[in-house]
């Protein structure tokens, strides 16, 4: 009998407990169900939700209630780690990042789905409908395998965010041609073939004073050329240096080799050391918040927006507010491309990227009835029509169907950049041990981005780190 | 003092009678402690419950008969820290002592494990020790400052002036801030292209000016947020022993014509040293417990990792409990150790007075 | 030279005047009692001569030097607070030593002036324990010890005595009073007990509503009040005050009339002086002497309550149109309820006060 | 004897004549200070007032008034309330129609919560303050010890019991469990505050009481607690802000209904999808910060009261 199975029991018999129950769980009738969900609190999520209450007719009949918990980004992980391990068994779906399926499908909270698939053929098609690379991500654990667990939330990828003002003008045009010999990309197709090295130049090139002159006017700041995630905080510079690696032929701790795999010697590969001085020397050229290690996503982001930098490496899900005119002051000025890539030997682009974006997940203790309701929900969601209101409203959609559609492109600026990139995604550590590597990486990266250890002790260090957390968790042999 | 005395033999250890209050803490402390060992939580807590119950019954039987109003009036706060604060204390205690983690379902006891893992093992102890130091650090740069800035504070407001109840709000209202909010907006101050700071100085000089990119500065930075927040509270408390001074002894001190450094020692000094103590003993704690800001600030970066945020990480990011709350019990350690040296001196001084 | 002066001194608090236009002046040696009823000023006055207080107007004259605008630690004065303002956290000895820290004398010059005076107040015993656990008499004696403890220019008493019960008082009194005569140093005290002030004083200044009503000896603020409110203030039992017509002089008598009788009162010739209309008689109770029966000269009341007190014995008396009467007789004289007295003033303490409240004299 | 007040006597920093009053010298010197200290709260106060788009711009904008021109435009602000409606409501999608934000119920969960759980520790936490200082148990000091122990964990450590306890009895989300939580939370600074408190209070007038016939409870009631107003102003005002302002507990212990604002606080520091929406940060710390201010300014009377004269033991 497990701890939770003992927990439930005891809720049970303590019968008299329920008399004091004042908010939680609402009991559900036959006609009557209630999915409680706890998302974090951003434009996917309500969108979802508002989706729901206005077109989601429940084909059983039911009355169906999504109760959506919209709890800020900041705590979201605190809030649902602590409702799933205390076992409050509060929420039926669960937005999860990636990462977390491992610790919490092991700790007996995700309930698989596979059951669900077998037993739903038009389910299973919409769910095979999903791009390889991010049902991967978001449903497998272990990676890759075919045990599958949660479902696209909001889909994301690292692009590329270009001033086109700056980037357009002559007068930069020439003076880039001239001291690179090469065209100053301006145009999305443009910003498409960048190289890591293209992105430095540019980086270089746009290092301007206050005062000095930019696209014609004298800069009314400092003007950085590029920004991307440098961070200590979560897994904001490994969702970024493990681009930088793949691309350059290095690798991390691959887990799907699992009991072979192993990280001494592979993520302190020489490539991959290479890989991770090519991202340091980057950190130059970035606004100077870079170097307290406090360059996360947001921050990146902001600068973009208040037109601080010409080019920011971000996720897509932080593109709504570049957009907007309130809260951009760079709105009608922006070209998107993918994010730089790396020529291979052959001449070829690589563009390996880490995965963003969030699933959703069921979880253990979802009675059948709310089972029947959900998997009906997840399908109406997943739904070609639903997608592309979604994609419409902001939203990203992984469905094949829908992203090779030609109207996708058209629902943001970004999305000519979506197809090609989703090709090129991989993610990582769908392990228990996801919380110890990521905070001990991004300690030794922090330790190198604020310039404080060279590429190659840091990777030693991490390398070390996780050939002994995975040697000892079973991982490696 | 006490009014009626009622005189009544105290029960034998190990009488049965509904006010042997020790036979029942005796027999309170077994049971949980089995209960702890051998039951599941969820049964051993009610289990515990019971127990606290019974020994709270038995303390009140035994004040109520006996005529010890001390007992009866402790009795209701007792048992509100008992069940919100002390239970959950002892029950991450007990975790301390087994291999537990709070996202699998095993659990098995390792007796000291977790201890020796948090003070010997090569990976952890380093980490915690560096924490620890850290902490340390923190604990002394911050309570300075907030005493120090405090009791200024506090002494430029002893005296009655025109609109000082105005004034004195402005002061008060940074320790009235959520921490978050004044947390990101220090983020803010600090940050080097937007923040006012580097703009200012970046007036002075033609270099950047980057307050958190070292570790003097990270430090700097969140001390200054801490002090600059908490400085109030210490001046409150302060402030407060200082309007307690009768005025006719600062007179008396005039006409005696007393030195301004006598009289602060002599007189001043003894009505604010048992609240100075009180906000002394306080803004340790706290400041043993800082966490928030450094996550806020730094992420822990440019070395500023406290144990509180380590342990959080350990805890709560990483779900190792059981390791947690050893760490969390040798911090615990290093408080009482702490404070009690607190206690001891300011009693010691008290007595000698 | 040690000397006291206040020249027009006046103190408002906003729109209330405390102290109106006093004038006083201490000699050295000489020991001045600020009397009268609470709220009249006299503890504002002091705390003006100390500078706890700055003056709104007039002159605060020390030693001869103008000190209004100095802080009491320049005006070298030593003064005895009324709740004694001993510092608790100090011990006696320390408490007494405080002021000697100024001096910078060594430490064992300093021991041995505590002990000198530790010694006078009889305070040898009780010098190592806290304020807080000493006997209320034993820490007045160390509130006026650290004031004596060094050399002033002058010494300032806030109702020195007030907390101290009966029997202390009266020691107190005496102690204060032998300790004060050697010193020889211009002292105030600030007293609403006339008895202190009557028993410690060289002279008397008497005040209500912020004004010095009347300045001078025990015997003549006693003898000859300056008005009816130093007349009814000072001596117990009060001084009786009849309200009456005056008709006219005659050699030494004034026929006056109240209770609508005429009586002929001895007076001092000052009255003459006076135009016939609205006075008011004055005559302490001690001044009557009881007479056999009724004749032109004596004012006749019925006892109604008699208080004994020890030597003489207290009379309340009714006249016919209800005037209450006090008059104090000697302990053998026996007197019954309901018996009708016939008082006879005694013409050297009766005191006539004009219209105006003042008194009438030579 | 000449004149030998200094300059700061002079100008009413210190005033010799009337000792612990000062005059309006005083009020200038500590009114710049205290202004600079309250300036990053007012620079808070001001981003809730400025635009959405003025909220980074470089050079900071400081002002909502040039002053008559005496600072620069290019720090000056045009003042906007828009902040304050959209704390309230505003759309949560891109290009959305507002909705309602919930804060109204985040406002009034915080004020309930904090006030009834801050009245519970003063009340309990006084008694027992009382006890420990009038009716010494056996080992005082060891009890007074236990007590302030329990502040000195972590939250994290001892959340998770909280959070298992709170489920099995079904007082998660609920408003008696985070209120009794904040209770015990606050007991140990109120019970230790006011223990310090009755130390300093001269039993003699106490005494006289009882031998006057008064029960305990007038005691306590009549004689003991109106001498201690100040220390209760005090651990109010200080209970109110720590209650006020937890996070971690009203995060994991809160449902949607009972959810308090330094929760839902976060919404800001990571506003819809992107980083910190600074002007609705502002907006809400600002109107989040007027209850508590007004509470203390108005106990400040108290607060600064002190102890009348005679009560002081020692």
């Amino acid at each position: 009998m497990t701890v939770m199975m003992k927990v439930k029991t005891l809720a049970t018999a303590a019968g008299f407990a329920a008399a004091l129950m004042v908010g939680g769980a609402k009991v559900a009738s036959a006609e009557d169900v209630t999915l409680t969900m706890a998302v974090p609190d951003w434009p996917p999520t309500r969108i979802m939700k508002k989706f729901f209450d206005e077109q989601y007719k429940p084909a059983s009949g039911n009355t169906v209630k999504l109760d959506v918990d919209f709890i800020p980004w900041p705590d979201f992980y605190t809030r649902v780690n602590a409702s799933l391990t205390s076992g409050e068994q509060k929420y039926n779906f669960i937005v999860s990042d990636s990462q977390w399926l491992g610790a919490f499908v092991e700790g007996g909270y995700f309930r698989k789905i596979n059951d669900l698939l077998d037993a739903d053929p038009a389910f299973m098609a919409t769910f095979k409908s999903i791009h390889p690379n991010p049902l991967n991500a978001y449903s497998t654990y272990p990676h890759k395998s075919e045990n599958y667990y949660g479902f696209p939330q909001f889909p994301d990828v690292l692009v590329n965010y270009g001033r086109a003002d700056v980037l357009c003008n002559e007068e930069e045009q020439k003076n880039f041609q001239a001291k690179y010999s090469k065209k100053l990309p301006c145009t999305g197709e443009e910003l498409d073939a960048m190289t890591w090295d293209d992105f430095k130049n540019v980086g270089e090139f746009f290092r301007r004073k206050k005062g000095e002159m930019l696209a014609g006017k004298p800069a009314d700041d400092d003007f950085y050329g590029i920004a991307f995630q440098a961070g200590k905080g979560y897994d904001f510079s490994s969702m970024q240096i493990n681009g930088f690696i793949w691309q350059m032929g290095g690798d991390t701790w691959d887990e799907t080799k699992v009991p072979n795999g192993q990280a001494e010697g592979v993520v302190n590969s020489p490539e991959a050391v290479k890989a991770l001085e090519k991202y340091l020397s980057l950190i130059e050229y970035m606004p100077p918040v870079a170097r307290t290690g406090t360059m996360d996503i947001f921050k990146s982001d902001e600068l973009f927006r208040e037109g601080k930098v010409a080019m920011n490496v971000d996720w897509i899900g932080l593109g709504e507010a570049s957009l907007d005119p309130k809260t951009s002051k760079v709105s009608d000025k922006l070209v998107f491309g993918q994010m730089p890539g790396t020529l291979g030997p052959d001449g070829k682009m690589i563009r390996w990227s880490n995965i963003g974006g969030q699933p959703f997940v069921l979880t253990t203790w979802t009675t059948d009835s709310q089972i029947k309701e959900a998997v009906e929900f997840v399908k109406w969601w997943l739904s070609p029509d639903i997608q592309h209101q979604f994609a419409a409203g902001g939203g990203q959609s992984a469905i094949k169907s829908v992203y090779e559609d030609p109207k996708y492109v058209t629902y943001r600026p970004w999305n000519r950049a979506w197809a090609p990139q989703l090709d090129w995604q991989k993610d990582v550590w769908h392990v228990p041990q996801f919380f110890e590597l990521l905070t001990q990486q991004q300690d030794q990266f922090d330790l190198a981005i604020t310039g404080k250890q060279d590429a190659k002790t840091t990777l030693d260090n991490i390398a070390k780190f996780q050939q002994n957390l995975l040697t000892e968790a079973g991982l490696i042999q | 003092m006490s009014a009626v005395v009622i005189d009544r033999p105290a029960p034998q250890l190990f009488e049965v009678a509904p006010d042997n209050w020790k036979l029942a803490i005796l027999a309170g402390l077994v049971v949980s402690i089995l209960a702890a060992l051998a039951l599941p939580a969820s049964v051993s807590f009610w289990i515990v419950g019971a127990m606290a119950a019974l020994v709270a019954a038995a303390f009140v039987v035994n004040a109520y008969r006996r005529g010890y109003y001390g007992g009866l009036l402790v009795a209701p706060a007792i048992a509100v820290l008992f069940v919100m604060n002390i239970f959950p204390l002892l029950w991450s205690l007990g975790l301390s002592f087994f291999a537990y983690q709070s996202n699998q379902q095993s659990i098995r006891f390792v007796g000291l494990a977790n201890y020796v893992k948090a003070l010997t093992n090569d990976l952890a102890a380093p980490a915690n020790w560096h924490a620890l130091i850290n902490t340390a650090m923190f604990v002394v740069f911050t309570v300075a400052a907030q005493m120090i800035v405090g009791f200024l504070l506090a002494l430029l407001f002893s005296k009655q002036f025109p609109l000082r109840k105005y004034l004195l709000i402005l002061v008060l209202t940074p320790m009235m801030l959520s921490v978050v909010a004044s947390g990101v907006f220090f983020t803010y101050y600090y940050d080097p292209t937007f923040g006012i700071l580097s703009y200012v100085m970046n007036q002075f000089s033609n270099e950047q000016f980057i307050l958190m990119d070292n570790k003097v500065g990270a430090v700097a930075g969140i001390v200054f947020a801490d002090a600059w927040m908490w400085s109030p509270f210490v001046m409150l408390l302060v402030l407060a022993g200082l309007v307690s001074v009768p005025k006719y002894l600062y007179e008396a001190a005039a006409i005696d014509r007393v030195s301004g450094w006598r009289q602060f020692w002599n007189i001043t000094f003894p009505y604010i040293r048992g609240l100075l103590m009180l906000a002394l003993l306080f803004r340790t704690i706290e400041a043993f417990k800082l966490a928030d800001l450094v996550i806020l600030l730094t992420k822990g970066g440019n070395d500023t990792l406290t144990i509180s945020y380590h342990l959080i990480r350990i805890a709560n990011e990483q779900n190792k409990t059981s390791e947690g709350a050893a760490i969390s019990y040798l911090m615990l350690f290093m408080v009482i150790v702490l404070t009690n040296l607190y206690l001891y001196i300011a009693n010691r001084r008290s007595q000698g007075a | 030279m040690s000397t006291i002066e206040i020249r027009k001194i006046t103190k408002k608090f906003g729109e209330f005047v405390a102290v109106r236009d006093a004038d006083l002046k201490v000699e050295a040696g000489e020991v001045v009692c600020l009397l009268g009823p609470s709220g009249c000023g006299k503890t504002t006055t002091l705390r003006m001569i100390a500078g706890l207080e700055r003056a709104t107007s007039g002159d605060v004259i020390i030693a001869g030097q103008r000190m209004n605008e100095l802080a009491p630690d320049k005006r070298d004065i030593a003064m005895v607070f009324q709740f004694y303002a001993l510092y608790p956290a100090l011990t006696v000895g320390e408490n007494i030593a405080m002021p000697l820290h100024y001096e910078g004398l060594s430490a064992a010059e300093q021991q041995a002036r505590v002990k000198k005076v530790a010694d006078i107040l009889h305070l040898g015993d009780v010098l190592d324990r806290l304020p807080g656990r000493i006997s209320e008499g034993e820490k007045q004696r160390v509130a006026v010890a650290r004031a004596i403890v060094r050399d002033p220019n002058c010494f300032l008493f806030d109702e020195p005595l007030s907390r101290l019960d009966v029997e202390l008082r009266h020691s107190m009194r005496g102690q204060i009073k032998g300790v004060l005569s050697n010193l020889s140093k211009a002292t105030v005290i600030v007293t609403h007990d006339q008895l202190e002030a009557l028993t410690m004083a060289d002279r008397i200044a008497i005040m209500r509503d912020g004004l010095i009503e009347q300045v001078g000896s025990p015997h003549d603020v006693f003898a000859k009040p300056a008005n009816l409110f130093v007349g009814s203030f000072i001596g117990t039992p009060q001084m009786n005050l009849i309200s009456a017509n005056f008709k006219s002089y005659n050699n030494g008598k004034a026929k006056v009339t109240f209770d609508k009788q005429d009586v002929d009162i001895g007076v001092n010739h000052a009255v003459a002086k006076l135009k016939p209309g609205q006075i008011t008689v004055g005559i302490r109770p001690r001044a009557f002497s009881v007479v056999g029966k009724d004749t032109k000269d004596t004012i006749e009341a019925v006892s109604e309550l008699i208080e004994p007190m020890g030597a003489e014995t207290l009379i309340h008396a009714r006249t016919k149109t209800g005037n209450d009467i006090r008059v104090v007789v000697p302990r053998d004289k026996r007197v019954k309820i309901g018996e009708t007295l016939h008082l006879v003033p005694d013409p050297a303490q009766t005191h006539i006060f004009g219209e105006d409240g003042k008194a009438v004299r030579a | 004897m000449s004149q030998s007040s200094s300059f700061l006597e002079r100008i009413g920093f210190f005033k010799s004549g009337n000792v612990g009053e000062s005059g309006w010298g005083r009020t200038l010197g500590v009114g710049l200070i205290s202004l600079f200290y309250f300036l990053p709260v007012l620079f808070i106060i001001f981003t809730s007032l400025k635009p959405q788009d003025m909220a980074l711009s470089v050079p900071p904008t400081l002002s909502p008034t040039s002053l008559f021109g005496l600072i620069p435009d290019h720090y000056v602000f045009t003042p906007t309330l828009e902040n304050f409606s959209s704390v309230f409501s505003r759309s949560m999608t891109s290009g959305g129609a507002p909705e309602p934000t919930g804060f109204d119920r985040y406002f009034f969960n915080s004020i309930v919560i904090a006030s009834t759980s801050v009245f519970l520790a003063l009340i309990i936490g006084t008694l027992a303050a009382y006890g420990f200082s009038r009716y010494p148990l056996k080992g005082n000091d060891t009890y007074l010890f236990i007590i302030l122990t329990t502040r000195m964990l972590p939250a994290i450590v001892v959340i998770i019991p909280v959070i298992l306890m709170f489920r099995v009895v079904g007082l998660s989300g609920s408003y008696i469990g985070i209120i009794l939580l904040y209770t015990a939370f606050n007991l140990a600074f109120t019970i230790w505050m006011m223990k310090s408190f009755f130390d300093e209070l001269s039993t003699d007038v106490e005494d006289a009481a009882r031998i006057d016939g008064s029960s305990e409870t007038k005691v306590f009631l009549k004689i003991c607690l109106p001498q201690v107003i100040a220390g209760l102003a005090a651990t109010f005002v200080f209970g109110l802000i720590l209650t006020w302002n937890e996070f971690l507990f009203a995060l994991l212990l809160t449902g949607p209904d009972t959810r308090t604002v330094p929760v839902a606080m976060n919404q800001a520091v990571s506003s819809g999808g992107r980083g910190t929406d600074w002007t609705l940060l502002a907006s809400i710390e600002t109107l989040f910060l007027i209850p508590v201010f007004l509470v203390t300014f108005f106990l400040q009377d108290h607060l600064l009261r002190g102890v009348t004269f005679g009560t002081v033991k020692r």
